[in-house]
């Protein structure tokens, strides 16, 4: 079945192209439907940051082969230390994508063993990805000063 | 009694047929870059890369080392090859290779290939280790083709002494002329190509898949003793075809044309071990590289094959 | 003074025995007991045309002894070969005790009380001249060897050994009786035989007897899971020295009883006996799986038991074509095999005696933790992979050489790659124990376990420059088969095909080793550690632990390969004749009713049967 | 042979067989199959690409290096043996180039290792790339490519931009600066 009918409330944005606006708790049972639906291949996870609206925005994408069709599962949760559930028992690879986003944005995902340290190692300060880092400020307060080699 | 002048003079001839063996080694080493160059269209390095390379290594400020058995892999790999080399009739001119045979040569290229494998295991590089257990099972794959044909070749000249057989082929009767042994030639160029460890035999050394294997850790000198080693090795293997198959380059009698049959001989010695070395080089230039097993069944299944054809041959044309 | 010699054994097995609370005492006794088989050897020198120094001339002990039992007459007489491998024996028996006596921290006088009774065992098999006395000793080393194997306390070990042990025994007993039957005597000069088939069968059947011992394919399967469950000077001990006897036997009965004319008259292939013919085969079939198996083990004492299995098989190859050449060869094999594998069993005691650990995959990095231990193995390595650096090549060589003269077209290619196999599993040992990455911090073996190893190394060198005196060796024993030592100067050996100079060899590599050592010189270095490897510009302090010790299923690509070969193992082979053997006993057990009745009705019907057979004879 | 003499056989001999790893961070490794292959053919100077630093005599960085990238960077330096050369590649090893205002990539190589030849360039070409090498033979040939020598004469200063670099710690870095006022 296709996700047009197995969820009424999804909107097409293009052929092919289908968007689905849910509640968190939902996106596990979703997600399993699809994947029991011929979605199965788990395009990506990614987060938006809504700095006005005060939410992070969660995009599950998941590709049919059967239908050639993209089918996104967007959630919004709050900017604010709100958590999510981990997905990585249906698809083992989200583990990866959760970690990245956990770097980056700060958000926390509940079932993740392994939302260690991705590609900043050591990193002190706030998500960077986040919209309220001011990066050119922190550009010149750190890499800038670090001194030259001073020849005598 | 001993006659000191004469062991003096052997022991200098000795010295300056090692020296020739290296430099020629590395002669090769430019020749070959310089050829595959031009297959690929490029013009290539000079012809005495070889040279400045190995010159450059021993001339880095700074080397490192894993302790005393990796330095190991350094002197024994050096000592192995100019050992092997010695005991190898070369244009005709048997140095030692009368104070031993086929087997010892065989054996004595172990300890080069041995000593380093005992410097690559003692640098502690996973990468080390993979490359040399690659080795070792190339080894194991080219051997079994190889040894058959050697094999057949002993019991055809009723010898196991290089020397002899290189005499058995004296006025042109090459082994390569007789029928069998154009088979077992080839069957034998085949095997050479994993012993030169040229492609698709290059598995152990696979820079790109395991960092130049058991050299990942080997630098400045000890770099330059294992190029050595791997080109010498060059000449050593070459000459060792080119003994079994080509009479060892003779054409002349010494007897007959005194001295200047020596550098005829030497001449046409040095034509053909190019000659073989060039057509592993063409091999090399235009093929991709083998993984192990695939290796160890061409080698096993097609190769040994055709060797057991030329034994059965040998087993049927031989009558004690 | 023979029977002095066993008296003190057999004393010397009571008092260790009973000093089994102090192990320490128990093993110097023990040791000064094992001495006394060597200072018997050197007495009997004169055997082999070696006269004595004058301050070893008081060692005097008479060469032959009888006594009258009665069926038949115990002899025990020295003979060359005999004492060549009592030189084996029992030069390695005391090294290996003295190993033990800082190996075994308790309960160890049953260990040495069994190690002095498979030595008396072995002592009287070696002096043996008749088959009484032989079998008599034979079965006093193979239950000894037992008592050694429930030590280890491995089931499958202690069942195997013991089917295979009675194996061997009965048909080196039904062999025997098959030759009392045919000459009606038991002493070995007193047999004249004839080129009749029972003989055939009788030679056949005691040599697969001895293969059992030796460890020949199929008859090997018991030895993988003895010498990897027992204690290590044991296993020493039964790898070096016992596994030898088996190929004594063979050599006794093939050339010493039976002999090269009597062989070749049952058919001959291009002038080798046709029975030698497929002893060769057989060994070069072991050579070759031994070698295959051992490289796809990870336990090292099992790594070793294969190893040792296709080791022995060049033995076989060289008694099978029995030239004076080969025979020289396998003698020479069979000294090699002695030391170099006694070396490398008491090395792989000693790493267990500082790690615990046997398995290749656990170890590591111990060459510079235990340099001497190192050197020790890497020259008995050298010896075992023919390496011209040490004697060990000298014997493959004249075995090589033997299998060209009698242009041996398809056997010796086996052994040639049997022999480059044994770079592969050597390699193995050398990587997963001794080198790459150090994870053990210990020390250096104990003072008492180092020299043994090191003596036990000598020979290796010794022989290397001189593999003369070993033909000289020879050279009576081969009279005895009217053959006549090779031809040899102390340094060199010719054959009809070629020669090998060993001096040459020596210094053309010293030579080229200073030459490259002036290469190594002419730059300084720096030493650095094992962390500081290029592992793609990963740093490895920045991880917690990770391993760069890549010895886990090394030679998995071969295994690949040869693994479906080699699946249906020779046990498999056995138990399908166990199976149907089972069938055929379970048949015969319906014959053993329990009822007494039945078994009276049987007595009369044998008895029957035997009279009625003596009456129509 | 005196000493002079002997080292400048050596800068010759260093110069004409450069052994180089090239260290694939950014977009510059594009660059490197051309003039490897038969088009600019670097072989042709004695140049060729190693597998490790232990082997190598010249180190690429061709591209941006971020701050993780930097440590494995340092870590290959500090293998190669000496005498030991670095090209920077393209814009980013010069100033961050594209990056540079990215959170997590390092804006100037030379900082914290000494970089001998610059390539400007966004990415440079092959014929740029070719000629850097030439200017490198030139600077060998004159004494002048003396990185390694800077690199171990100014140790504590190299050791401590890594190290801050490896920190994100803007604290740090002021500390030093305090300190050198001092």
């Amino acid at each position: 079945m296709m996700a047009k009918e197995l969820f009424p409330e999804a909107q097409e944005i293009r052929k092919g192209r289908i968007r689905i606006e849910t509640q968190k708790d939902k996106v596990g049972e979703i997600i399993k439907k699809l994947k029991d639906n011929s979605y199965e291949h788990f395009v990506m996870l990614s987060c938006v940051d809504w700095i006005k609206e005060g939410k992070f925005e969660l995009v599950y994408q998941m590709w049919s082969y059967q239908y050639k069709e993209h089918v996104m599962i967007s959630i919004k949760i709050n900017r604010d230390g709100e958590s999510m559930l981990s997905m990585r028992h249906l698809f083992p690879q989200i583990e990866t994508y959760e970690r990245e986003i956990h770097e980056m944005f700060g958000v926390n995902f509940i079932g993740n063993p392994n939302l260690k340290e991705f590609i900043l190692e050591g990193w002190p300060h706030m998500p960077p990805m986040r919209k309220d880092f001011d990066t050119e400020k922190f550009v010149k307060d750190f890499y800038y000063k670090i001194p030259e080699v001073k020849e005598e | 009694m001993v006659n000191y002048i004469d062991l003096t003079i052997q022991i200098l001839v000795a010295i300056g047929v090692t020296a020739l063996g290296f430099a020629i080694g590395m002669l090769f080493n430019g020749i070959a870059r310089k050829i595959t160059a031009r297959i690929q269209n490029r013009v290539g390095p000079p012809i005495y890369q070889g040279y400045i390379d190995v010159l450059k290594l021993f001339t880095k400020k700074t080397n490192i080392s894993h302790g005393w058995i990796f330095d190991l892999a350094a002197l024994f790999s050096v000592a192995g090859i100019a050992l092997a080399f010695l005991f190898l009739p070369v244009a005709g001119v048997s140095l030692l290779s009368g104070e031993g045979d086929l087997f010892l040569i065989l054996y004595l290229l172990a300890i080069p290939a041995l000593g380093f494998a005992l410097g690559a295991g003692a640098s502690g590089n996973p990468n080390a280790a993979v490359g040399i257990m690659r080795a070792l099972m190339t080894m194991l794959a080219y051997e079994l083709p190889l040894v058959m044909v050697i094999i057949a070749m002993m019991v055809y000249y009723d010898t196991t002494s290089l020397a002899v057989i290189v005499q058995k082929q004296a006025n042109m009767h090459w082994a390569i002329f007789i029928p069998v042994f154009f088979i077992g030639a080839l069957v034998a160029d085949m095997a050479l190509q994993g012993m030169l460890m040229e492609k698709p035999f290059d598995i152990p050394i696979a820079p790109h898949e395991i960092a130049t294997g058991p050299m990942v850790e080997f630098g400045g000198k000890h770099l330059g003793a294992l190029m050595l080693y791997k080109m010498m090795g060059i000449v050593v293997e070459t000459t060792l075809f080119v003994d079994l198959f080509l009479g060892g380059g003779v054409i002349l009698s010494v007897s007959q044309f005194g001295w200047l049959a020596y550098v005829v001989n030497f001449i046409v010695w040095f034509l053909l071990i190019l000659f073989v070395f060039f057509i592993a080089l063409l091999i090399n230039a235009v093929f991709p590289r083998f993984r192990i097993e695939q290796a160890l069944k061409f080698y096993w299944k097609y190769d040994a094959l055709v060797g057991l054809l030329i034994l059965i041959w040998i087993f049927v044309g031989v009558t004690p | 003074m023979i029977t002095l010699t066993i008296a003190i054994f057999l004393m010397g097995v009571i008092v260790v025995g009973l000093l089994n609370k102090y192990p320490k005492t128990a093993g110097i006794i023990a040791f000064f007991v094992s001495l006394i088989p060597f200072f018997a050897l050197l007495s009997w020198s004169s055997v082999m045309n070696i006269t004595l120094p004058s301050y070893l001339q008081f060692l005097n002990f008479e060469t032959s002894w009888q006594y009258n039992l009665g069926p038949g007459t115990l002899i025990l007489q020295i003979t060359p070969l005999g004492w060549f491998f009592l030189l084996l024996l029992s030069s390695l028996f005391p090294m290996v005790i003295l190993f033990s006596i800082s190996y075994f921290r308790s309960n160890a006088g049953g260990f040495y009380a069994a190690m002095l009774l498979t030595m008396l065992g072995s002592f009287g098999i070696l002096l043996a001249q008749d088959m009484l006395t032989f079998y008599i000793f034979w079965e006093i080393m193979s239950w000894s060897i037992l008592a050694l194997v429930i030590r280890g306390g491995d089931r499958k070990a202690i069942v195997s050994y013991l089917s295979f042990g009675a194996l061997s025994a009965m048909l080196i007993l039904f062999g025997f009786m098959l030759l009392y039957f045919k000459t009606g005597t038991f002493v070995f000069a007193e047999m004249h035989l004839d080129a009749s088939n029972l003989v055939l069968a009788a030679i056949t059947l005691i040599v697969s007897g001895f293969a059992v011992k030796g460890a020949l394919m199929p008859m090997h399967v018991w030895a993988p899971h003895v010498y990897s469950k027992s204690e290590e000077p044991f296993v020493a001990f039964l790898s070096g020295g016992l596994s030898k006897l088996g190929y004594f036997g063979i050599m006794l009965f093939m050339y010493g009883v039976v002999g090269f004319s009597l062989l070749s008259s049952w058919g001959t292939f291009r002038g080798v006996p046709l029975f030698g013919y497929s002893l060769a085969v057989v060994g070069a079939f072991t050579a070759f799986a031994g070698t295959v198996l051992a490289v796809m083990q990870d336990d090292l004492r099992k790594l070793l038991a294969y190893s040792s299995i296709g080791q022995l098989g060049y033995i076989a190859i060289g008694l099978g074509i029995g030239t004076p050449l080969a025979l020289t060869g396998a003698l020479f094999q069979a000294l090699n095999h002695t030391f170099f594998k006694a070396v490398l069993f008491l090395a792989a005691g000693a790493v267990y005696y500082r790690t615990g650990k046997y398995k290749i995959s656990e170890l590591g990095g111990l060459g510079y933790k235990m340099p001497f231990t190192f050197l020790a193995s890497l020259f008995a390595i050298f010896a075992l992979a023919a390496i011209p650096i040490t004697s060990g090549f000298a014997a493959k060589w004249l075995l090589y050489e033997a299998a060209i003269e009698k242009k041996f077209l398809f056997v010796t290619p086996i052994m040639l790659i049997a022999g480059v196999g044994a770079f592969l599993y050597v390699y193995k040992i050398l990587y997963g124990v001794f080198l790459g990455e150090p994870r053990y911090n210990v020390k250096e073996a104990p003072l008492s376990q180092l020299v043994p190893m090191w003596i036990l190394v000598l020979p290796l060198i010794i022989f290397l420059i001189f593999p003369g005196w070993f033909v000289d060796l020879t050279a009576p024993i081969l009279q005895g088969y009217e053959m006549t030592a090779i031809p040899h100067t102390p340094y060199t050996i010719n054959t009809s095909l070629a020669k090998y100079n060993t001096l040459a060899v020596i210094f053309a590599f010293i030579g080229t080793l200073i030459f490259a050592f002036i290469l190594y010189l002419s730059k300084p270095q720096e030493k650095v550690d094992h962390m500081d490897n290029y592992l793609a510009g990963e740093p490895p302090e920045l991880y917690d632990y990770i391993s760069m010790h890549a010895s886990s299923k090394y030679y998995e690509p071969f295994e690949e390969v040869f693994y479906p070969y080699f699946k249906r193992g020779a046990e498999r082979m056995w138990e399908i004749i166990l199976a149907a053997g089972e069938v055929f006993g379970s048949g015969a057990r319906k014959i053993y009713t329990g009822i007494v009745g039945d078994y009276s009705i049987y007595i009369l019907l044998f008895f029957l049967i035997m009279v009625g057979w003596w009456l129509l004879w | 042979m005196n000493h002079e003499n002997w080292s400048k056989l050596a800068r010759i001999m260093s110069k004409r067989s450069l052994w180089m790893i090239h260290f694939c961070t950014g977009c510059g490794a594009m660059e490197m199959p051309p003039v490897m292959t038969s088009r600019y053919d670097m072989e042709r100077f004695g140049m060729h690409a190693m597998a490790t630093p232990r082997q190598a005599d010249v180190f690429l960085v061709t591209g941006y290096l971020a701050v993780k990238t930097l440590k494995r960077v340092v870590q290959v330096y500090e293998q190669m043996r000496d005498p030991k050369y670095v090209i920077g590649f393209g814009s980013c090893t010069i100033n961050g180039g594209m990056y540079w205002d990215s959170y997590n990539t390092i804006k100037d190589l030379s900082k914290y290792i000494p970089v001998d030849v610059y390539i400007a360039g966004c990415m440079p070409r092959p014929e740029a790339i070719m000629d850097s090498f030439l200017k490198l033979f030139d600077m060998i040939d004159k004494g002048e490519a003396i990185g390694w020598q800077k690199y171990h004469k100014y140790y504590d200063q190299y050791k401590r931009n890594q190290r801050m670099a490896f920190s994100y710690r803007l604290d740090e870095v002021k500390d030093i600066k305090e300190d050198d006022k001092e």
